[in-house]
């Protein structure tokens, strides 16, 4: 017990450094004012005191002073305003290009699921070097996904999705900890976050798993009927749903709202909340009928039907067409019509490359 | 306390008046599309009625200024509550990842 | 009143006699001390549950009590002492008993509603017990949907009830001092002749006015959402859970400068007194308690910044809880500056105002790392928001409230406290506070999450430095309760002004009478007038 | 009694005369509507955050309501206030017998307000329009039937914390009526009549802003 008395936490992402360096700052401003205070007080009342200064001078203020002592500690903390939301700007804000996993929070384990298809609990491995995006909900209340060697921490909530990111720099096993109260086992929603070399990465990455993510989401997109309505041709009910991921959509009340992953959740659980332009509200609920890591299958696919096109804008479809404007991609098609297609097929640029 | 000016019954009949047309007419209009103008319009009339029913009913014309220093306040603290919140709600949709770096 | 002493007199303790007298009272003074009666017990009470907190973590493993248990002894540590101990603990204690012989007049404006008041903290009180004896609660002070409203298998209704009900309490204390300050002022008491602690009272009262209403309909809505699932704050009946967290922080934020503003006054009284100074900068400090109650209101969501609201808002929070931050500088520079010059003299009640200072300070600073987006991302939900709570919360309204309590027990119950013995606690609470506390600012750090059980054995040593400083702090806390009820025995006779202390309230007896003054008093002269009162051969007409 | 004495008798000890202890009591009353401002307000709060997030939903949910009921409703509540106002003048005038049946007269205009909300109650508890398991709501519009059901949620929170209000009211004004019936009341103490007038008005203007938000805003998009 008294062997190690660590009383700093581990240093093993990009954030660490700029968190730290805030730190520092705050901790030596805190302990100038506190020292200054603190010894202010004690000389004055050595100094004054009363059988030293048995009558006391009446001073009133200074306004000069108050201004001063009002006016440095604003400076102080405005640049700290600054400095702190530049870091906070950098951790909301995922870079682009970033691997992702799929953390489920319940009571009281994390499941996460790769892209590639391996599933883990309370354990998650990553490659050391790369950016890692976690897509993150929960199955009943809230918890909160921290890793304190990153720095990071954010909110798992229930019926929608949040996301967080880190960059991991040191190879390693860290804690992970649910860090917002969820009830009797929330002390052991504990797990670790494996970083490991990219070598080893792949290794572990590649080992027997049945399918990518997107891939058993394909097959439950068949399986729920999905296909029914959504087709590729101008013949289904719904919105054709190749290119629309990550793009802006219109909907019929006039509002536009990105598809991300937090909307097509939404289209699937609570179908009738947005309704894309153009449609009728027929799409029935799922709700109920996926667990969360179907629906995060579900996500994948149609996140995989929209990553073709990443860099050629789209119209927001058009009110009333009945289908989207299909990417002019052949791999947006070829995704659609292929049965054995996988994402990687589809996702031709940089990531597979970065993947395999 | 004396020595102010009360409103007398006529002003108190008057001002009921007032109210039972603004009422009639807030239901009238509500069967007209206005768009965006109907919810604005709807809540004009009531802030106008409100404002009556302050004003003389509750006498608050007649009461000191702290008296109406207190309830600005309370309308005050509440447009923060509302206004702050809405900070949130209206601003969540902008910070999705995929839009400013892609 | 020159002879004041040597007869016995009737005052407010002995003007009446028997347990009814007491229970039907409408004298402010008996009022506060049935306040201060309660609200000692559920001190202790809530420090029963800190320190079988603190054994827990004695060791990494969860060994002591099981999980539910521990769980259920945070959240009732936390309710306990927020609702039913340090919301009411200076304004309804100290509040009471002074605001009314401050500004000179016979009693609060409502002495009737001020009884009322008392009864219904006590009703409240005894929902929160009884949700605390039927198997306890384990939601976390803060309630936080959906997990109080589905998840949770205890007795939320009860203590969310308790809870609504103690604010109408604080609504009504509030209401009495806000009324009793504007209309019940002695002839000559203008505001800028109003004591700081007068001040602070009314800033403190303005927040209760506003914002306990807002908690009012928040629990509302989620007994309404446990009992017939509303859907209101439930994400699987398309709800929005945070929205809870809005309208629970609009009043829980506001509520800490309730618990902390009242103190303020305090140190501002007992700092003029021992340095026999007018206030350094009165104006300032009075405003910047305005201030305070104000900027307030504006920073709520800076306890979600993790939360999954947006990150423009988190910005705008964060902005704004800056702001707020810098009254209470102001504050902390005029009282140190007031020392400057001064005839300073060390007793008790002055010995915690340093503390109170000095751990203010830290705690206040830290809340500043917090209010830091950037850095509350990895420190939320850790032991260094804990850290930084008590240190506001105990460091500062604690300790203050202990200041009070023996600045002005000679005045409440007419005999004096044993110096010695109350130095030494004193120190001991001093030594054991930071023991306890400043570790857990370096667990949080390190990464140890709040609200755990259990934990990884690298955090043990600086717990089990936590739980030594718990005990000391434990003997620093009871040692008073035993030489104040000595004192009531055997302590020596106070007089009207031990202290020689400025302030209307110590030109009355000790203990004063029922209506306070014998007379209504005129007031010519500023606050805090040590120059005229300590100016040889010309000293004020003090009576006694 | 006499004037004079009931006067002494009405003074509370620690006020120095009767019109401080009024401009007191009437500033405490006021302070207690903020209060009220506030409590009523965390409410409207949620009902517009949750208007702005199901636009479409709030619509249908209010298109349910029955205007006709509201809008008699409002009138009943109007001529309320004016009853009650009445009561006061002539409180303060002295005249017991015209401040008795105003009094009576808000009272039955209350009941009147209960009653027909009550029937309101049961037509949305005929239509499975009340939270809860059997709540069922027939959706065609691009909406989901559980976010109405946060409508209705939001509807019966907020009228039943104002009929609530309303019970209290009528509770205060059965006790004035006694109050006044014992001759209590007089030119100069009548503040008791002045405070529970400023507390049923308050409950009035709360459903000033009631009316239009459940009923009216989204009727035009039944045409
Ligand atoms: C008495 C109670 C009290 C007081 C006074 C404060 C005061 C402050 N608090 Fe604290 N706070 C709590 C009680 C209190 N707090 C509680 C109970 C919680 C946790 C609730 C829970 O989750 O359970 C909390 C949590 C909390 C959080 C959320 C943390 C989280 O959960 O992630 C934040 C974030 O901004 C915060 C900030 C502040 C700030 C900026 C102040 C400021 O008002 C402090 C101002 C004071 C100073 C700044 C010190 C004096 C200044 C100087 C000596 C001069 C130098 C100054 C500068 C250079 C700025 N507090
Ligand atoms: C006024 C507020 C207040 C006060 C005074 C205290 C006082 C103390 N608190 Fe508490 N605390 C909170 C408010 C307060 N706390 C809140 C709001 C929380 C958050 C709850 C939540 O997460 O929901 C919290 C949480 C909290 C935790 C974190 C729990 C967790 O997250 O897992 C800890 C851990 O150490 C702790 C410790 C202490 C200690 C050691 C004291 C000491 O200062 C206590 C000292 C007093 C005594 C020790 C009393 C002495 C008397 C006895 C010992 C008598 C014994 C009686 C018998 C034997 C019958 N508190
Ligand atoms: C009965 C037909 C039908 C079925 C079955 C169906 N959908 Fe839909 N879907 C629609 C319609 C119509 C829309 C457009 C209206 C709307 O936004 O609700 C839509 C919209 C969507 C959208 C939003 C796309 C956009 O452009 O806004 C997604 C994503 C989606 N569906 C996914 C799915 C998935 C996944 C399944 C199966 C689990 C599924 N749908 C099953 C009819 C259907
Ligand atoms: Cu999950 Cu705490
Ligand atoms: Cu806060």
């Amino acid at each position: 017990m008294w062997s190690n008395l660590p009383l700093f936490p581990a240093r093993a992402s990009s954030m660490a450094g700029h968190v730290d360096a805030l730190y520092f700052a705050l901790v030596a401003i805190t302990a100038f004012f506190t020292i200054l205070i603190s010894a202010l007080i004690l000389f004055f009342a050595l100094r004054f005191r009363k059988s030293r200064s048995p009558q006391a001078t009446q001073i009133h203020g200074s306004t000069a002073l108050e201004l001063l002592w009002t006016g440095i500690p604003l400076g102080i903390v405005m640049i700290i305003f600054v400095w702190s939301s530049v870091i906070f700007f950098m951790q909301t804000r995922p870079p682009k290009g970033a691997m992702e996993v799929y953390a489920v929070g319940k009571q009281w384990m994390w499941k996460f699921q790769h892209t590639e298809g391996q599933r883990e609990i309370n354990q998650l491995h990553v490659p050391v070097g790369r950016d890692v995006r976690m897509i993150m909900t929960s199955q009943d209340v809230i918890h909160d996904f921290y890793v304190p060697a990153f720095r990071i921490k954010a909110d798992v909530l229930p019926g929608r999705y949040t996301s967080t990111w880190f960059h991991a720099t040191v190879p390693g096993r860290y804690h992970l900890f649910c860090a917002e109260y969820c009830g009797t086992q929330h002390s052991g929603m504990v797990g670790e976050v494996v970083v490991m070399e990219a070598g080893d990465y792949d290794r572990w990455a590649s080992g027997a798993v049945d399918g990518s993510l997107a891939s058993a989401g394909e097959k439950s997109f068949q399986q729920y009927g999905c296909s029914m309505c959504h087709r590729a041709d101008a013949a289904g009910r719904g919105p054709n749903l190749v290119g629309v991921f990550g793009r802006p959509v219109l909907l019929d009340d006039g509002r536009t709202v990105t598809a991300d992953e937090s909307y097509v959740r939404e289209s699937i659980l609570n179908p009738g909340a947005k309704i894309a332009s153009g449609f009728k509200n027929i799409m029935p609920t799922f709700e109920g009928q996926l667990s969360e890591e179907e629906v995060i299958g579900l996500v994948a696919y149609v996140k995989a039907l929209g990553d073709g096109s990443a860099n050629l804008p789209l119209p927001v479809n058009e009110p009333n067409s009945g289908t989207y404007p299909v990417a002019p991609k052949a791999e947006g098609s070829a995704a659609k019509s292929d049965k054995t297609a996988t994402p990687p097929a589809k996702t031709v640029p940089a990531k597979p490359a970065a993947r395999q | 306390m004396a020595g102010h000016a009360h409103p007398t019954v006529k002003t108190f009949v008057a001002v009921w008046a007032a109210l039972l047309v603004l009422t009639a007419l807030t239901v009238g209009v509500a069967t007209l599309n206005l768009g965006p103008f109907n919810p604005i319009v709807a809540l004009a009339i009531a802030t106008t009625k409100a404002l009556l029913v302050l004003l003389f009913f509750m006498e608050l014309r007649y009461s000191t200024a702290l008296t109406k220093i207190s309830v600005v306040a309370a309308v005050f603290f509440l447009m923060l509550l509302v206004g702050l919140t809405l900070s949130d709600y209206l601003t969540r949709g902008w910070s999705s990842y995929i839009n400013p770096f892609r | 009143m020159e002879t004041a002493n040597s007869e016995p007199k009737t005052n407010y303790l002995n003007a009446d006699y028997g347990i009814k007298s007491w229970l039907l009272t409408t004298d402010h003074k008996r009022i506060a001390l049935l306040y201060l009666i309660s609200i000692t017990l559920f001190f202790f009470l809530g420090g029963f549950f800190a320190m079988l907190i603190r054994l827990e973590l004695l060791t990494p493993a969860g060994d002591l009590v099981l999980a539910d248990t521990y769980n259920k002894l945070f959240t009732m540590h936390g309710v306990v002492m927020i609702f039913l101990f340090l919301l009411p603990a200076v304004p309804a204690v100290f509040g009471n008993f002074l605001v009314p012989m401050m500004i000179g007049a016979k009693d609060l404006a409502f002495p009737k509603l001020n009884l009322a008041s008392w009864y219904i903290f006590i009703i409240g009180a005894c929902f929160i017990l009884y949700a605390v004896v039927t198997g306890g609660l384990d939601t976390g002070w803060t309630f936080y949907t959906p997990y109080s409203t589905t998840y949770s298998n205890s007795n939320v209704v009860a203590a969310a009830l308790g809870v609504f009900i103690t604010g109408f309490s604080s609504i009504f204390t509030g209401l009495n001092i806000l009324v009793t300050v504007h209309r019940m002022r002695a002839p000559g008491l203008t505001w800028r002749r109003l004591p700081l602690f007068i001040w602070a009272h009314y800033a403190t009262s303005v927040i209760m006015v506003l914002g306990t209403p807002v908690l009012a309909i928040t629990i509302v809505l989620v007994a309404l959402e446990r009992l017939f699932h509303f859907g209101i704050f439930d994400a699987r009946m398309g709800g929005d859970p945070l929205l809870f967290q809005h309208l629970f922080w609009f009043y829980s934020h506001p509520a800490v400068y309730i618990m902390i503003l009242p103190a303020m006054g305090v140190i501002s009284e007992i700092i003029a007194c021992f340095s026999r100074k007018r206030v350094f900068g009165y104006d300032f400090v009075a405003m910047s308690s305005i201030a305070i109650a104000v900027l307030g209101f504006l920073v709520w969501a800076h306890h979600m910044y993790v939360a999954g609201i947006s990150t423009y808002a988190a910005m705008i929070f964060s902005m704004l809880t800056f702001f707020v931050a810098i009254p209470s500088a102001v504050k902390v520079f005029n009282w140190t500056a007031t020392l400057y010059k001064g005839s300073i003299t060390f007793e008790t009640p002055m010995l915690y105002v340093f503390a109170f200072i000095g751990l203010f300070t830290i705690g206040g600073l830290t809340g500043v790392f917090l209010a830091s987006v950037g850095i509350d991302l990895h420190v939320t939900d850790t032991y260094f928001v804990v850290a930084h709570f008590h240190y506001v919360m105990v460091g500062g309204t604690v300790t203050a409230f202990m200041g009070a309590l023996h600045f002005w027990w000679p005045k409440i119950t007419g005999k004096m406290y044993p110096e010695s013995f109350a130095k030494l606690s004193a120190v001991l609470v001093f030594l054991g506070f930071n023991l306890t506390f400043f570790p857990q600012f370096l667990l949080g750090y390190m990464g140890m999450p709040r609200r755990y059980h259990a934990y990884p054995a690298e955090f043990q040593v600086l717990n089990v430095l936590s739980t030594a400083g718990a005990s000391i702090l434990a003997v620093g806390f009871l040692l008073p309760m035993v030489y104040f009820v000595w004192s009531l025995q055997y302590g020596k006779d106070a007089g009207p002004n031990p202290y020689n202390a400025a302030g209307l309230e110590w030109q009355t007896a000790s203990p004063p009478t029922t209506f306070n003054f014998e007379e209504t008093p005129v007031v010519t002269w500023e606050a805090y007038n040590y120059d005229e009162i300590d100016a040889p051969n010309k000293g004020v007409e003090v009576a006694g | 009694m006499p004037d004079s004495e009931l006067a002494v008798h009405n003074l509370k000890h620690h006020f120095a005369d009767l019109e401080q202890q009024k401009a007191t009591s009437t500033f405490g009353m006021w302070i207690f509507l903020v209060t009220e401002i506030m409590f009523f307000g965390g409410a409207f709060a949620t009902y517009l955050i949750y208007r702005l997030s199901y636009y479409n939903a709030w619509v249908a949910g209010s298109q349910t309501m029955e205007i006709e009921l509201g809008a008699v409703n409002t009138v009943v509540l109007i001529c309320s206030s004016l009853t009650m106002v009445m009561s006061v003048h002539f409180a303060k005038l002295g005249n017991r017998k015209l401040t008795a049946i105003f009094l009576l007269l808000t009272l039955l205009l209350g009941f009147g307000f209960l009653g027909i909300k009550a029937v309101e109650y049961h037509g949305h508890w005929v239509h499975h329009e009340v939270p809860g398991p059997n709540f069922h709501f027939e959706h065609q519009g691009n909406y989901d039937p559980r976010q109405v059901m946060i409508f209705f949620s939001l509807y019966f929170a907020m009228t039943g914390m104002h009929a609530l209000h309303m019970v209290i009211g009528a509770g205060l004004l059965t006790w004035l009526l006694i109050a006044n019936a014992r001759g209590r009341f007089t030119p100069e103490y009548n503040s008791p009549v002045e405070m529970v007038g400023l507390y049923w008005h308050f409950v009035d203007l709360v459903w000033i802003y009631l009316f239009p938000l459940l009923y009216l805003i989204s009727h035009h998009h039944n045409g």
